[in-house]
């Protein structure tokens, strides 16, 4: 990557021309909005309980998407808010503090239980053990294999497919970045689908992949500043859209695209998890291009409908594109004018016609 | 009499003066202390707690025998956190890769453990020893560059392996667990724990009854009245943070063979820190470094049960933070008082015993 | 007389008097040469972000928080006072910042993190300089309290605002600022291509562009701290205790008064060096952990830099660079460093050389030859140590300069009133 | 009291001091002591070690504060709450240790704290200049301190003193670092500055010295002021009986013990100085033999500190050779050096010598942490600690230390009885030689005489002792052979039983016999 010669210091710079694909021919908004998976079920008998990633409600992230499918239960299914409890993780605490966190829960007769974070995988493997009566969920994680215990796992790679997909459509440049929190293999699922989506529509596009910090540091998902430079490393060198997956990191991605966005080189960043467009404040949102939904909301929703339903088994194995698990969000309307490509993309996905890879290359 | 005043007084003092500064803070956001009392209290008898207040204070314990090693010569290893993480990983690596017989499993890798964390103290040793690098300075940066090895020792492409989300080292065969005590629901002791004591016993020996801890304890004392007496400062510098590192090395083992059986990314961090806390807190004395591991790790567990009840668990924090300042004030407080009580009960002894006054006129 | 005389006695030799080129020639050249090995390898391994003025533009905004911190580190240890409490300090100071900022405005965060970090101060002062606690142990407790202070607050009075305990909303920032006409000419001048005049311009371009009021507050306190410390009558009563408190007391100075103050100016800069990350052009707004270890580095720096404003500044600058390098360019780049590095010792050896230093010079050849060897072996540098490459140059440079080092006589000593002979 | 005689008008004293009481913990350090001196005088001040000297001066000078009695200037009763207090009364002091600080240039020591006067700036350099000839300081005002050599850092002292306009003058012990020459040009800067009205304080033991250069003399003896005198009309002996009371006893050894069995062969020792420059020791070359005492003799800082500490081991040295007791030991460890048989009284008990929070029982062990019987040696070195209790309380017995018991932290006892303790320590472990480095400094009379008597039996007994002190009727009494060094060499030997301490004090100055008599 940078073999762009010498740039400028801030200037965009006009790269190669990129050669595009046309989009798949499957095309017609095939199966753009599924059927609701589950009729809605009567939840008010139910006492619901979210144990948290660190963070909790608030980190503008998934966090936030699970409870916003609480709430959405609590609303449309008739959940009682007293009858629902939400803790949070702390940073850099142990094992036992997540079982201790489900195990009180348990003890005050909540049922059913969502874990909000693959970092609860053991500790809700020994709790959900101890009480085969309770009925758990988990998102991000599907190592725990037990009756009551339902997955929430995401093809983030194929929703990512499609906004890198929009940023090769986009691009002037032919020269994207990736902008990663931590150097995990969650966040490389992100940035496979959106290499991946890049270069089905532009083969000779280029993607600048850079993390900001690496595996167990997971200070990449809360050091914005650092995430600042990074996104501006990649700018500088002549990418034009940067897509970040580097949670409370992000705002530093998104400044730093706001900055360099100048009256004749706009620059354009892609969000995550939620429609970052909405939860970002002004005037910095407006660089959001798309953002690659993450639908914990639709997850948490969709499995305390079919727990209430008593129908835990009919939730999908996977929220994909399929079932709207992930996508990508239109607020802003930049997309607007490519939608159709994306929507063809997104059939061909769907229908099995473009496999798309979870592990980077 | 005096001795229960100057141990046991300054604890009390500073944990009643956090209690009352927590209580404040408490009461301006709109939470009643009692409550907070009352859930910190009961939680001890719920589920796992008590047991893993045990679990986490042995931990604690080990990371605050490892501060302490170093502070009894007036060394600060703040190094305790990257030497315990690196020597986690590398151990975990080390028992997935072996198959040894039980027992000597586990006795390999414990060792394995202590080796690296040696081996990753003596970074800052030798440059503390030769080169006058502060520790401090040293081992902070120790830190970091331990975070960056791990992270590549456990990438997929070195030894990690991806389950789901997560990547972990091999998982350690059966026959390199550490078993533990099981207390059915109430959750299990980890047999690490007992291993904890021992090396507490072991710290305390060293310390009052050999000629290294007396060397230690000297060096720490007056370096220059230790060199008069023989000790070699250099090569104690050495050989204090070399075991403290060792002893660092041994802390994140207590989860990894009792519990996790595999170092993943998620592998907790910053019982380094809390190690230094806890040494404070001890005085660096191995029973009281026992208490104050044992009320460090009740109080993390109390920001769970304050965070159940709707009670900011950031309390805690403030009530940690406190009590460390208020203890090393108060043992000062106190220090400084006894010396002077002592100075002047000598002189009065003396009088008594040979019946000239001490204070002579012309 | 039964002595007998035996050997005549050795003259005394005179006090060194002799000075060789003053500080800042001295440091133009240190500059001059840094930046001819750096256009160097630019030029040689393609590498055009290590010259590049974004790369010094991002120098300079990381550097910003090490540098108040290492400056609030010197205040303090000048004084003889250890503070590695900078960290809790500054962790104060960027809940301070986004609580004022939010409210008031970016000029009120400076001072919200200034009073913030301040406050800190005055703790660390009471443990040391009243009660004689270990200035070591007192400042690892105020980090502690700092972590669970602003933690508290910030679910108290920010959960209302962003519903977000680990947030601040967003808060306005500085609006940056070029110096022109010199920006843009050298701007011009890097877009040239020019071996070495474009890279010089380059790294000094980022220097004069996208600047905040901050920024040049921070490089203005470098001399400024200088002339106080140095020049002043209140900076010489400062820095006497450091050096020989009981000599200070001797000769009217209140050396309690001296030393808390001091403390109190070291937690007000490691108070703006919390602002500095809170107004960081990427946040603008407080983040629970967004210190990361900045106030340990800053204190890092300063030892680095011997104590000394100018040396602060070069060490500060030294970790901000190579981590704007490394997070710009990644692994490629602080491979390319690695060849600079070879450069280096080799000039290093030639000087020494000509010293007739020739065991320095023996060290200094073989050790550019190892680093050599490891940059034609090692195609990149992996990511996992490239990001802690900041990290790694400290060490090695202080294993190289620190006997050179030269900390205040009496740092880390407790004074007490009517001591000594 | 015996103050001078009537009482004199008002103004005629530059300084009262008047029934000065201070109390430390466990000690009268000064006990009603009243002082007056005379304007324009030097008033010499004699005493013992730790008579309370400088602490009185220090009450005098506000760095401390007197429990008791009243300190009048100029007739008028003030109240010196700091040192500020004392400089703007016009009193200023050069301490016995001197207050410098190494990493700050001169004017910087000299400006610090008095900036208010002429600034920072020329007309501060202007004035320093002007002052440094009269105290013959040749330093460039921006040289560091830590350059600078003794003489001159106590000019820098006396700059300091007079740069504030001090007119009253107090000179803790100015004499005991410098070499003749240099006490005669302090000597003759001093009667310069009489003549323009100075007052001086000058604090010293050294009665010659006294009686050169003071008007008056006062003697102070434990804490109380014993009188004063007309240093013309009284003898020194007649001084020095009022300075250590009645009987003086003396520390004469005649009997020879002396083998002609080599315990310590130094040769050609030497040591380089850190930042480089002239060596500390310079090719020293001695041998003392079992039996015999040697002394050493020499004005502090030539040499002698660091003779004592590389042959324990403590420095390395640079070049030569140590030999004990046939045994090549210039490479060997501290430790294995006193494992092969030296003990070490060292010359600054607090910092060398003991553990200070520590009790006696935990300082017993320090230096014989190998052996028996406070260890068990060994791999492991297992502390035997009931057995280093009972040794402690032997030695407790046997060297008459007053404690209450050996459980009190070493702190709590007096100089000197910490002195005996150090001394009984260093002879348990049947050492072949003991290096004693001024053994009764700040000690009193008699425990001073003990440990005469402790070195004499020891030394009946076989043992080499190799002998530093800084009293040299200590050292003419106890010697059996005495070496005089001089900037890190042994520059002359002299016979105890005919040197006079006049001669030596000549020698170990570099002048000629004639020019010291
Ligand atoms: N700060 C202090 N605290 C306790 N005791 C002290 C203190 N300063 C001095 N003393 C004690 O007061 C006594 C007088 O000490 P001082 O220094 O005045 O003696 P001195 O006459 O100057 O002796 P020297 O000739 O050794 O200088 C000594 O017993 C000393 O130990
Ligand atoms: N700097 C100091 N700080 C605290 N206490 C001190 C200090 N110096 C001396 N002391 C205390 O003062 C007391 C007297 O000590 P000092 O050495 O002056 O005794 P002394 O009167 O000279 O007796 P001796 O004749 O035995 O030497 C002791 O209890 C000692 O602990
Ligand atoms: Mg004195
Ligand atoms: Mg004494």
């Amino acid at each position: 990557r940078d073999t762009g010669g010498q740039q400028q210091g801030g200037g965009g710079a006009a790269g190669t021309e990129c050669t595009r694909n046309p989009a798949p021919a499957a095309a017609g908004g095939a199966a753009a909005t599924p059927a609701p998976i589950a009729p809605n079920a009567d939840a008010s008998a139910l006492k619901v309980g979210m144990a948290y990633d660190i963070g909790g409600r608030g980190d503008l992230s998934f966090n936030d998407s699970a409870a916003a499918g609480l709430e959405k239960a609590i609303s449309d299914l008739g959940l009682v808010q007293t009858n629902t409890r939400e803790l949070a993780a702390a940073e850099n605490e142990s094992e036992d503090a997540a079982a201790t966190r489900l195990r009180q829960l348990v003890a005050d007769g909540f049922n059913p239980i969502i874990a909000v974070g693959f970092k609860y995988a053991t500790a809700l493997k020994a709790v959900a053990t101890e009480n085969p009566q309770v009925q758990f969920a988990i998102v991000d994680d599907s190592t725990v294999e037990l009756p009551n215990v339902t997955p929430l796992v995401f093809a983030e790679e194929q929703g990512s497919f499609l906004v890198g997909a929009a940023a090769a459509l986009k691009t002037k440049s032919c020269q994207i970045g990736f902008v990663g929190g931590v150097d995990t293999p969650l966040i490389h699922k992100f940035e496979a689908g959106y290499v991946a989506g890049a270069k089905a529509v532009a083969p000779n596009i280029e993607v600048d992949v850079d993390y900001i910090s690496p595996a167990g540091d997971f200070s990449g998902f809360n050091d914005s500043a650092r995430g600042t430079e990074v996104a501006r490393g990649q700018l500088d060198g002549g990418a034009d859209i940067v897509y970040q997956a580097a949670g409370a990191s992000g705002q530093g991605v998104f400044e730093a695209v706001n900055t360099a966005t100048k009256p004749d080189a706009q620059k354009l960043a892609i969000g995550v998890d939620s429609d970052q467009y909405n939860t970002v404040a002004p005037p910095v949102n407006e660089v959001i291009m798309t953002s690659m939904l993450k639908r914990v909301d639709v997850a948490v929703f969709n499995y305390i409908n079919a727990v209430a339903a008593g129908a835990t088994g009919s939730l999908p194995k996977a929220f994909d594109l399929s079932v709207d698990g992930v996508g990508y969000s239109t607020s802003g309307g930049k997309v607007d004018d490519i939608a159709d490509q994306l929507d063809a993309y997104k059939a061909a996905i769907i229908k099995g016609d473009i496999k798309v890879p979870s592990e980077r290359q | 009499m005096t001795r229960i005043r100057t141990v046991l007084l300054p604890p009390v003092l500073a944990i009643v003066f956090a209690a009352l500064l927590c209580a404040v803070a408490l009461l301006i956001n709109g939470d009643s202390p009692l409550t907070a009392l009352r859930v910190m209290v009961t939680q001890v008898g719920e589920g796992t707690t008590a047991v893993d207040i045990i679990n986490t204070g042995a931990i604690y314990y080990v990371a605050g025998l490892a501060v302490a090693i170093g502070f009894q010569m007036k060394l600060f290893n703040i190094g305790v956190e990257g030497q315990f993480r690196l020597a986690a990983c590398v151990a975990a690596i080390a028992g997935g890769a072996l198959s040894l017989p039980p027992g000597l499993h586990t006795l390999v890798i414990i060792l394995v453990g202590a080796a690296v964390g040696a081996l990753w103290a003596s970074v800052p040793a030798l440059l503390k020893a030769y080169r006058g690098v502060h520790e401090v300075i040293s081992s902070i940066m120790m830190n970091f560059i331990a975070t960056g090895v791990i992270a590549y020792l456990i990438s997929t492409e070195g030894f990690g392996v991806l389950r789901g989300n997560n990547i972990s080292t091999d998982p350690i065969e059966p026959t390199g667990h550490f078993p533990g005590i099981s207390f059915g629901a109430s959750g299990t002791i980890f047999g690490f724990v007992f291993l904890a004591a021992a090396l507490g016993l072991a710290y305390g020996f060293m310390l009052n009854r050999t000629r290294f801890g007396f060397e230690l304890k000297a060096s720490g004392e007056s370096p220059t009245a230790a060199a008069a007496g023989g000790v070699d400062a250099r090569r104690m510098v050495i050989v204090a943070l070399l075991l403290s590192g060792a002893m660092a090395g041994l802390v994140g083992l207590p989860e990894l063979l009792g519990r996790d059986h595999a170092y993943t990314l998620t592998s907790p961090a910053g019982y380094g820190f809390t190690g230094i806390a806890v040494a404070l807190l001890g005085r660096n004395h191995p029973v009281g470094i026992a208490l104050g591991a044992l009320l460090w790790a009740f109080l993390d567990k109390s920001a769970l049960a304050l965070d159940n009840v709707g009670v900011p668990r950031e309390i805690v924090l403030i009530m940690q933070g406190s009590i460390v300042l208020s203890v090393v004030i108060a043992y000062e407080i106190v220090r400084r008082y006894e010396l002077a009580a002592e100075q002047r009960r000598v002189a009065a002894q003396l009088r008594a015993v040979t019946g000239v006054p001490a204070e002579v006129g012309s | 007389m039964t002595a007998v005389e035996t050997k005549p006695a050795a003259p005394v030799p005179q006090a060194r008097n002799g000075r060789r080129l003053p500080g800042w020639a001295r440091a133009a050249i240190v500059v001059a040469i840094g930046v001819g090995i750096l256009a160097i390898t630019t030029t040689l391994t393609g590498q055009y972000q290590l010259t590049s003025s974004g790369t010094t533009q991002a120098a300079v905004r990381l550097l910003l928080p090490i540098l108040f911190a290492a400056l609030g580190g010197l205040w303090a240890e000048r004084s003889g006072v250890i503070n590695i409490g900078l960290e809790g300090m500054m962790i104060l100071g960027t809940w301070g910042a986004a609580w004022a900022g939010f409210y008031w405005g970016p000029w009120a965060a400076v001072i919200g993190g200034l009073v913030f970090g301040a406050l800190g101060g005055v703790l660390h002062a009471i443990a040391t300089v009243t009660f004689g606690v270990n200035h070591i142990v007192s400042g690892v407790a105020i980090t502690l309290l700092g972590m669970g202070i602003t933690q508290y607050l910030a679910q108290l009075i920010f959960v209302p605002l962003s519903r977000n305990p680990r947030q601040s909303p967003r808060i306005e920032g500085f609006e940056t600022f070029s110096i022109q006409p010199l920006a843009d000419w050298l701007a011009e001048l890097e877009g040239q291509q020019r071996v070495l005049l474009s890279d010089a311009a380059g790294l000094l371009g980022g220097v004069v562009s996208g600047l905040t009021p901050l920024v040049v507050l921070g490089f203005l306190f470098v001399p400024v701290s200088y002339y106080v410390l140095w020049r002043s009558r209140f900076g010489l009563r400062l820095r006497s205790c450091g050096e020989n408190p009981v000599a200070a007391a001797s000769l009217g100075v209140n050396v309690f008064t001296y030393k808390y103050l001091a403390v109190i100016i070291s937690g007000g800069f490691a108070g703006l060096g919390g602002a500095a990350l809170t107004l960081n052009p990427g946040q603008l707004g407080y983040l629970e952990g967004q210190t990361g270890g900045r106030g340990y580095i800053g204190l890092a720096a300063m030892i680095f830099g011997n104590w000394r404003p100018g040396g602060l500044l070069a060490g500060a600058a030294l970790f901000g660079y190579v981590d704007g390098v490394q997070l710009r360019a990644g692994g490629e780049a602080v491979h390319a460093l690695l060849y600079a590095t070879s450069i280096l010792a080799v000039i290093l050896a030639i000087f020494w050389a000509a010293r007739r230093h020739w065991r320095s010079a023996a060290v200094a050849l073989a050790a550019g030859l190892v680093v050599y060897a490891v940059y034609w072996v090692i195609p990149e540098v992996p990511r996992e140590f490239a990001s802690y490459a900041p990290q790694l140059v400290t060490l090695l440079v202080l294993a190289v300069a620190s006997q050179r080092l030269r900390p205040p006589a009496a740092v880390g000593l407790e004074y007490r009133r009517g001591e000594g002979d | 009291m015996a103050v001078a005689d009537t009482a004199p008008p008002r103004g005629e004293y530059a300084v009262e001091l008047a029934g000065i009481t201070k109390r430390f913990p466990g000690v009268v350090a000064n006990s009603d002591i009243s002082l007056r001196v005379r304007r324009g005088e030097v008033h010499a001040l004699c005493g013992e070690n730790g008579a309370g000297k400088s602490t009185l001066m220090k009450i005098l000078y506000g760095m401390q504060q007197p429990d008791e009695g009243t300190i009048s200037v100029d007739g008028e009763v003030v109240h010196f709450r700091s040192p500020a207090d004392a400089i703007k009364a016009g009193i200023g002091m050069v301490h016995q240790h001197f207050m410098l600080a190494d990493n700050l240039t001169v004017a910087e020591n000299i400006l610090l704290g008095a900036e208010g006067l002429h600034g920072m700036g020329a007309t501060a350099r202007q004035r320093i200049a002007e002052l440094e000839g009269t105290v013959g300081l040749r330093a460039r005002p921006d040289v560091l301190v830590e350059r600078l050599g003794v003489a001159d850092r106590q000019r820098v002292e006396i700059l300091k003193v007079l740069y504030r306009g001090a007119r009253t003058v107090i000179l803790d012990e100015p004499t005991a670092v410098l070499v003749p020459q240099e006490v005669e040009e302090l000597f003759a800067t001093l009667r310069r500055m009489r003549e323009e009205g100075f007052t001086f304080v000058f604090i010293s033991h050294k009665l010659d010295e006294v009686r050169a250069i003071a008007d008056t003399v006062t003697v102070i003896r434990r804490g109380a002021c014993v009188g004063s005198a007309d240093p013309k009309a009284v003898t020194s002996r007649q001084l020095a009986e009022m300075m250590v009371g009645s009987e003086l006893p003396s520390p004469e050894t005649r009997e020879s013990t002396v083998t002609d069995r080599d315990v310590l062969r130094v040769t050609g020792l030497t040591l380089d100085a850190e930042g480089g420059g002239r060596p500390v020791l310079d090719g020293v070359d001695l041998v003392v033999r079992a039996g015999e005492v040697l002394g050493i003799a020499g004005v502090e800082g030539n040499g002698q500190t660091e003779l004592v500490e590389t042959i324990m081991g403590m420095r390395r040295a640079s070049g030569g050779t140590i030999v004990l007791d046939g045994k090549d030991i210039t490479r060997a460890h501290t430790l294995q050096r006193r494992e092969a048989g030296i003990g070490y009284v060292p010359e600054d008990r607090t910092r060398h010598g003991l553990l200070a929070t520590q009790p006696l029982w935990v300082n017993r062990i320090l230096g014989y942490q190998s052996r028996r019987p406070v260890a068990s040696g060994g791999l492991l070195g297992v502390l035997d600690r009931a057995a280093a209790r009972r040794d402690t309380e032997r030695i407790v017995e046997e060297f008459d230390v007053r404690t209450p018991g050996v459980d009190v932290p070493a702190a709590a006892l007096s100089g000197g009885n910490q002195q005996k303790l150090v001394v009984g320590r260093e002879l348990s472990g049947d050492p072949v030689l003991l290096i004693a480095a001024h053994p009764t400094r700040g000690v009193d009379v008699g425990a001073q005489a003990g440990i005469w008597d402790v070195l004499r039996r020891a030394r009946a007994e076989g043992l080499a002792v190799l002998l530093v002190s800084a009293d040299l009727d200590e050292l003419i009494g106890l010697s059996d052979t005495i070496k005089v060094m001089l900037r890190g060499r042994l520059v002359a030997d002299a016979d105890p039983a005919t040197v006079t301490p006049e001669e030596l004090g000549a020698a170990m100055t570099g002048a000629d016999a004639e020019g010291a008599a």
